[in-house]
């Protein structure tokens, strides 16, 4: 189907959608790149004035901003892994036959609905407070004493949190890459003598990887901009603990008003966005395309 | 008819007033009203996006103390100058009307007010054999909390804020560093956390805190403390005013018969060791409702309201802090045992003169300078840090004159 | 070294009695082909057999041993699928290695063998591409390399011709023949294509339902088919059963003539019928008629007839061909 | 591989399944649980599972604060509207791109998807510009502009997968019968990708729904949804566990119950059509 | 009304030269087979005339007006597509409704011309099902019933019956061949199925690389092959090309006798060979032998022949059988 005629048409009929994503993409961008060259405070508007790449070099230059990247990688490493490993066991686990699977699919699934802010809120209080909260009473039962999470452990309290949102996502996918597993396959590999443990190493895994590869995808693009759980429970601390590079954007947006620092931050989190997306572009473009 | 779009906190004031607003809309049935209520931190958020970039969302913003002096100067508020004869003005507590003023004007009408205090346990202490005479001091608050910590029967010697946050950690160790005789600034605008003072005062905070204080105390905040001292937890808390209400309230309070309140703590200094704040409510410049507005806010802000709420929930549960008269209403006395250390605390905390050094900015626990909320949010959580035990006091003190000063250094005031 | 012996095999699913009973005796070095309608219990009786599927009921022996308790790769068959279900993320290499790998042969051991399958399949080329980067012939040959490195005491095919086109199929054919020629171990292939049951087989077993219809040499199936099953079932085009005074005649219900055991004459013979389409393919024309006794007819002539639709001719059995049957449908002697 | 699977391994297996499953599970349960209890209760230790009051006051003082009908409508009008609007925008993007690829057309896929890696709070301001002077602050429609733009990639993406798997013959088929090209697509390519569609718009509601950042920054009130609802609960003064586990219930509620039912319809939406 | 002309048609994708020049005449009525090697450009060049591609150059003509220009509907020809291509979501009426539809036709119209299309491919009881719910067979009639009802000028037909089993593609073969001694329209014809092009065809058009090599009518085709190319596409078995001094006596490079034409004998014979591998079919049988002098050959004998493999046999042409070449692979008078 290549006549002129189609080929314009499919130019055309693409055109609107890439010209409203450009435009949402390039007008705040544009703004933000020229706000990211001013002294700008929205708290003082009407003295704005160019200080050239003063932001970007107090961005940069930010004990916080090292911090911060550091805890976004962590952040998004670990919430890739925990739920790329557990999904793929739960995965195997659901692929069983069990007793009520379909009820058990649901119970699994729901976190992945539950509003950002509500999955903080419902952690932070019900479950992990030190005092009253759900671990706590655990805990005293078996004699321990209770885990201050957002002291002691603060980063890893977030990641717990954003794996629990984030976990059935990677089930729900996975679980269907396993059911979808050619079962010849699966025989072939019993033929030639391989155990349980052989299959899932050298047929189950390699299978997946496809899967594996669009679940890191979509869960990087979302967990790059983290920020509701850390609003809501930790507010970034104690000290950067939890700061990632969004939080750093908002404390400089929202808590200094400090719109020139914050643009400057918001591009540099652009850029490093795009780099994390080009690696992940090489690594989709290969397992993707077939 | 004219709608109001009023922003609000979601403290239990003003979810109160939110319920009592019949009484005003049926008295004026032209003006409806719509309701944002939002937690602290987004409301200022929001608020302050707004106002800043002229959104003119809002009809009526509810604003701390911190904002009032900054958007006043601004001209960003409109001065409210049409309250209605019987509004009162001199009625207001003079810390309080200081507070929300500008040339003498009022640019926000006070909703209630507190200063901070320190809230006890009556039992706790007799047991333990305390007596409390007089205003006590940050040491003497240590050897108490040390004879009243005994975590295994769920008693935590002290509660106090952890949380970073300007107006949550660094309210308090304002007061606390005040005491120790420190400041935010010196006259030249510098940050002085290298001083001796600071550290004086960090290290008792997380000296007492941090151990005898309960688990989790980094992300503990107003509530979280209010929820464990109702829950008997406590053996003392160092907080706001109006919490007196809500622990002496047998319905939310299992302690509510034992509670005691004293001033709070001083060290060197008894100068600016309690807080002052207030929730007030204020017009945005360019409201085009200024009229019900003002209208509205006299109404909350009046004495009738006072009696009103007293009238539907009794008068331990009136909004305090800002009136005068409220605390010689024998009936409110009677009703609060609370009321005249508030009226005590409130009256000793002066916005001007809160250091023991001379300081260049307004405000007890703040300074009222744009850059404030980030810079406090960025030194309370070095200090919850600290408390956390992830750095050491003198880390977490140099980290925050570090990061202050680039702060200051990017704004230009140096 | 492959002999198998299946006694009373029965398998049901759920309550579905998919196979209510087989015997059957094979022997080492014997190509045996599984043929018979689909879902008639083909590869049911194959994975029975691979150990893919518990037995119900009965015993399958191979050697003289019971393996009913044995997992599929002690049993020291193998297996090639209809999907030829190759690893696809694993080269050809590692595809015809893994059997070995599990094994725990040396590198060397499996290095070699792999090497000499590849060299009896000519894949030596090909030794590390993937799968997907293979044609179908190709594929098939890999499945085939997998299983004979592990020297099974016999091979079992399911289908594995029936997803590549005609032409491959017949060099695909060629080359299975040619291979149990070489290595002379057991093979059970399952297949419906008429030809390949023909060309292939040592003995063919024809099911029917979970059923042995008939066993034997394809010849003999060909010329004498048990039951009217059998004779329709083997043979293309299809076996013309003809009843009525005809059938009586021979002393049978029915009687069975191939179209190609027709003769056509345009002048006189047993019976008249009318061309509706004739297909001249060269060497040969095959006739699709319409006979007023016995409705529509099939005929297949060698070389080129000169013949169109409606022209009217006259068809006459070789009588030396003709299969009788009776009312059961069962082969008269 | 079922073929050897004891009664005792089930039960097992079941087991273990259902404990790992309930636990994943918990923080849902026990948020609707101590949404009926009574403050108290909900912070008491040790806590209650069954054995309290059963308590509906948190509910009805959740709805007499703040009008939860009002916040989940425009909850619903916001990711439904989002979506439709999307709809129409992703369907002939993708339509060209799978049907009238060129030698750009990966490029601006990924591009696009690449849009969605920037933190939102740093381009507020201009937005809040923006919306300010073209009066959209706190409109519906404005709103479902922003999350319609927010999530055009992930649409047009898992459309364009959707697309890829319709045999072109189809569309060249409805071309021969004379369908014009708004015709093919109406009447041929919707219909036969109507469960991608339909998975295309569950996701996106979904994500429309529980979107936080502009939904709460951009609205007042007229135009505020669920989030916004939500965010009045974070920490209101005195206990407040059994009120905010109400507004919570309340808040993720539609959404779960949604999410439950589309769940088969989700897997392939998720998978950009990956998984077959 | 459905004459076709192709005039230097040629077709580049990028810098690909897919069709490099094509001229061809198709009258009204006529049944016209392409057939080639997969990626000759068979497709191509049916899509050409339909209109779904460009061409790069040259003309189409349909009753001698260049329709270049037109879109696909409005060129009056109806495609076959070998998915079919039916609509999944409409039943059977609207899916052959559909053209009509869009034509704006009356519901009356549409109605009529449906049920009159449905009666002549017997699908009048599966109107309201969904192809979902069709055999095969059922789904060839309906996208045919689809291309029927809006009269066209011509009907072009890409490998519609490649999907099909065997069985079904015999009788799919018959029907359409009815179909077009029923309507009289024109209709091309896409395959790569020797007996269907020999069968269907009134001319084949043999493609190679973008290029037509022959035109003519099967037989003729099949008796005189312009070339090499042709001689051994034509016919299955493949014809064998001998060279040598056999062919030199022929006075010719190298000669080509199908294999239907050697006859075969145990005692004598030209051509000395062993029987490699026998395959037995009934009817006929195929001998895959050796030669030394000319390598394998085929040979396809009528009915059984009690040969195996290793035999010895002897090979003797049919002399008035034997095709003769040039050394450019042209066909020698
Ligand atoms: N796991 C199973 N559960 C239930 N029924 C099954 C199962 N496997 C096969 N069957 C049924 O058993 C019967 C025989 O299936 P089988 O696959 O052996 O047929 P087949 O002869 O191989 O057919 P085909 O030629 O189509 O491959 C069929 O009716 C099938 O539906
Ligand atoms: N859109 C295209 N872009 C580039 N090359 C193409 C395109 N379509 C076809 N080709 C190439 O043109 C040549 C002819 O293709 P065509 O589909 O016409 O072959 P065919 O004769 O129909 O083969 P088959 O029998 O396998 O269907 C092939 O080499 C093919 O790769
Ligand atoms: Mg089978
Ligand atoms: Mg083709």
């Amino acid at each position: 189907m290549s006549t002129r005629a189609s080929t314009l048409t499919g130019r055309i009929m693409s055109a609107p959608s890439i010209i409203v994503l450009f435009l949402w993409m390039a007008v705040p961008l544009g703004m933000t790149i020229y706000f990211s060259f001013l002294r700008y405070n929205l708290l003082s508007p009407g003295t704005e004035e160019w200080i050239g790449t003063l932001n970007y070099e107090f961005f940069l230059t930010d004990p916080a901003f090292f911090a911060s990247l550091a805890n976004t990688l962590l952040l998004v490493g670990s919430v890739l892994v925990i739920t790329v490993i557990g999904g793929i066991l739960l995965g195997l686990l659901l692929d069983q036959p069990i007793f009520g699977r379909g009820i058990l699919r649901l119970l699994v699934i729901a976190p992945f609905f539950i509003m950002p802010t509500v999955n903080a809120l419902v952690w932070k209080n019900l479950l992990m407070d030190p005092v009253s909260g759900m671990f706590a009473w655990l805990a005293s039962l078996l004699g321990l004493p209770a885990i201050d999470w957002f002291t002691n452990a603060p980063l890893t309290s977030i990641i717990i949190m954003v794996s629990w949102q984030w976990l059935p996502f990677a089930v729900l996918i996975l679980l269907t890459a396993l059911q979808s597993l050619d079962r010849d396959q699966k025989e072939a590999a019993q033929m030639d003598g391989a155990g349980p443990v052989s299959i899932f190493f050298y047929i189950t895994l390699p299978h997946l990887s496809r899967a594996i590869t669009v679940v890191v995808l979509i869960e990087t693009i979302f967990l790059l901009t983290v920020f509701a759980e850390i609003f809501v429970t930790t507010g970034g601390g104690p000290g950067l603990a939890t700061t990632n590079i969004a939080f750093l954007v908002y404390t400089q947006a929202l808590l200094q008003y400090d719109v020139g620092g914050a643009s400057a931050g918001g591009i540099v989190a652009v850029i490093l966005a795009n780099i994390v997306a080009i690696f992940l572009i090489r690594l989709i473009g290969k397992n993707l395309d077939n | 008819e004219t709608k109001l779009t009023i922003a609000t906190v979601n403290n239990g004031d003003m979810i109160r007033m939110q319920k009592l607003t019949d009484d005003f809309t049926s008295q004026n049935p032209d003006i409806s009203l719509e309701w944002v209520t939002l937690e602290e931190n987004t409301l200022r958020q929001r608020v302050t996006t707004d106002i800043a970039t002229k959104g003119g969302q809002y009809d009526i913003m509810t604003i701390g103390t911190y904002e009032v002096p900054i958007w006043a100067e601004k001209g960003w508020l409109a001065p409210l100058d049409n309250l209605g004869t019987d509004y009162d003005v001199d009625d207001l507590m003079p810390a309080i009307r200081a507070a929300v003023s500008k040339d003498d004007a009022l640019y926000a009408a006070p909703f209630y007010g507190e200063s901070s205090m320190m809230m006890y346990r009556k039992d706790l202490f007799e047991k333990a054999g305390i007596e409390v005479n007089g205003r006590l001091t940050w040491d003497q608050t240590l050897d108490i909390a040390k004879k009243l910590h005994d975590p295994d029967n769920g008693v935590y010697g002290i509660c106090l804020r952890g949380k970073a946050g300007w107006g949550e950690n660094m309210a308090l160790i304002s007061t606390m560093g005040n005491a120790y005789g420190a400041r935010w600034f010196d006259e030249e605008w510098n940050p002085t956390f290298d001083g001796p003072e600071w550290k004086a005062a960090l290290d008792m905070y997380t000296n007492i805190l941090g151990n005898y204080g309960p688990p989790g105390a980094t992300s503990n905040g107003f509530n979280e403390n209010l929820s464990l001292f109702n829950s008997g937890k406590c053996g003392m808390w160092i907080d706001a005013t109006v919490a007196a209400s809500f622990v002496t309230n047998p319905k939310e309070s299992k302690v509510a018969d034992q509670v005691a309140f004293t001033e709070a703590p001083c060290a060197v200094t008894c100068t600016g060791a309690n807080w002052l704040w207030a929730w007030n409510l204020g017009i945005p410049m360019g409201s085009q409702n200024v009229e019900a507005a003002q209208k509205f806010i006299a109404w909350a802000t009046s004495k009738e309201y006072l009696e009103l709420v007293a009238s539907k929930e009794g008068w331990a549960n009136v909004p305090p802090g800002t009136r005068i008269s409220l605390y010689e209403n024998p009936k409110y006395l009677e009703a609060a045992p609370f009321a005249d250390e508030t009226l005590l605390a409130i009256d000793s905390a002066d916005p001007i003169n809160s250091t023991l050094k001379p300081k260049p900015y307004v405000g007890v626990q703040f300074a009222a300078i744009p850059e404030f909320q980030g810079i406090g949010t960025t030194v309370g959580q070095q200090f919850s840090a600290a408390l956390a035990g992830q750095s050491t006091v003198e880390e977490a003190l140099s980290a925050a004159q570090a990061s202050t000063d680039r702060t200051m250094r990017k704004a230009g005031y140096y | 070294m492959g002999a198998i012996r299946l006694e009373k095999v029965k398998k049901t699913f759920g309550t579905l009695d998919v196979i209510p009973g087989v015997d059957l005796d094979i022997n080492d070095g014997e190509f045996v082909v599984f043929v018979g309608p689909s879902g008639c219990g083909k590869s049911t009786l194959l994975r029975l057999i691979a150990g893919l599927e518990d037995v119900t009921d009965g015993k399958i022996m191979i050697d003289g041993i019971d393996v009913a308790n044995e997992a599929p790769a002690k049993r020291g068959l193998s297996m090639v699928f209809q999907s030829y279900a190759l690893y696809p993320h694993m080269t050809v290499f590692n595809n015809i290695a893994f059997g070995l790998k599990m094994a725990g042969e040396s590198k060397e051991v499996i290095n070699e063998k792999v090497q000499s399958a590849a060299k009896i399949l000519n894949l030596t080329d090909y030794l590390e591409r993937r799968p997907g980067a293979l044609s179908g012939g190709q594929r098939q040959r890999v499945a085939i390399g997998r299983a004979i490195v592990r020297n099974p005491a016999a091979f079992l095919f399911d289908e594995p011709l029936s997803n590549l086109d005609a032409a491959l199929r017949v060099n695909m054919r060629l080359e299975i023949t040619g291979l149990h020629q070489d290595l002379k171990t057991t093979m059970i292939y399952v297949t419906h294509d008429q030809v390949e049951a023909m060309t292939m087989a040592d003995k063919i077993v024809v099911l029917q339902a979970g059923r042995v219809e008939q066993v034997g040499k394809p010849m003999d199936l060909y010329s004498k088919p048990a039951n009217k099953f059998v004779a329709g079932f083997i043979g293309s085009p299809k076996m013309n059963f003809l009843g009525g005074e005809l059938a009586a005649k021979h002393g049978c219900h029915e009687i069975g003539v191939r179209p190609e055991h027709l003769v056509v004459s345009t002048e006189s013979g047993v019976i008249p019928a009318t061309v509706k389409i004739a297909e001249h393919l060269g060497a040969e024309t095959y006739l699709h008629v319409q006979s007023d006794e016995f409705g529509a007819m099939t005929v297949r002539a060698t070389g080129e007839m000169p013949l169109s639709g409606n022209d009217k001719i006259f068809l006459t059995p070789e009588q030396d061909r003709i299969h009788r049957f009776d009312a059961h449908g069962l082969a008269l002697g | 591989m079922e073929k050897k699977q004891t009664p005792l391994g089930y039960i097992s297996f079941s087991a273990f399944a259902w404990v790992v499953g309930l636990l994943i599970f918990f923080p849902i349960f026990w948020m609707v649980l101590t949404s009926f209890k009574s403050e108290l209760e909900a912070v008491s230790i040790p806590p209650s599972f069954i054995s309290f009051d059963w308590t509906l006051e948190n509910y009805v003082e959740v709805q007499e604060r703040s009008n939860y009908f009002k916040f989940a409508m425009n909850s619903v009008i916001l990711a439904v509207g989002s979506t439709l609007v999307g709809l129409v925008f992703a369907v002939t993007c993708a339509w060209a791109m799978a049907f009238n690829p060129t030698k750009r057309t990966k490029d601006a896929l990924l591009w696009m998807l690449s849009t969605k890696m920037m933190p939102p709070v740093g381009v507020l301001v201009p937005i809040y510009l923006m919306f300010r002077d073209w009066g959209l602050l706190d409109t519906r429609f404005g709103l479902i502009m922003v999350l319609f733009l927010m999530n055009l990639p992930i649409m047009v993406w898992m459309l364009y997968t959707y697309f890829k798997e319709i045999p072109t013959d189809i569309l060249e088929a409805a071309r021969m019968d004379g369908a014009t090209l708004p015709k093919e697509i109406i009447f041929v390519l919707l219909p036969m990708a109507l469960p991608g569609i339909a998975s295309t718009m569950l996701l996106n509601v979904i994500l429309a729904w529980n979107e936080a950042f502009w939904t709460l920054n951009l609205t007042t009130s007229d135009a505020a949804p669920l989030t916004a609802f939500i965010a009045s609960y974070s920490s209101p003064e005195g206990l407040f566990w059994a009120k905010l586990s109400a507004a919570s219930t309340l808040a993720v509620a539609p959404i779960l119950v949604i999410g439950w039912f589309s769940q088969k319809q989700l897997v392939r939406g998720l998978t950009f059509g990956a998984v077959k």
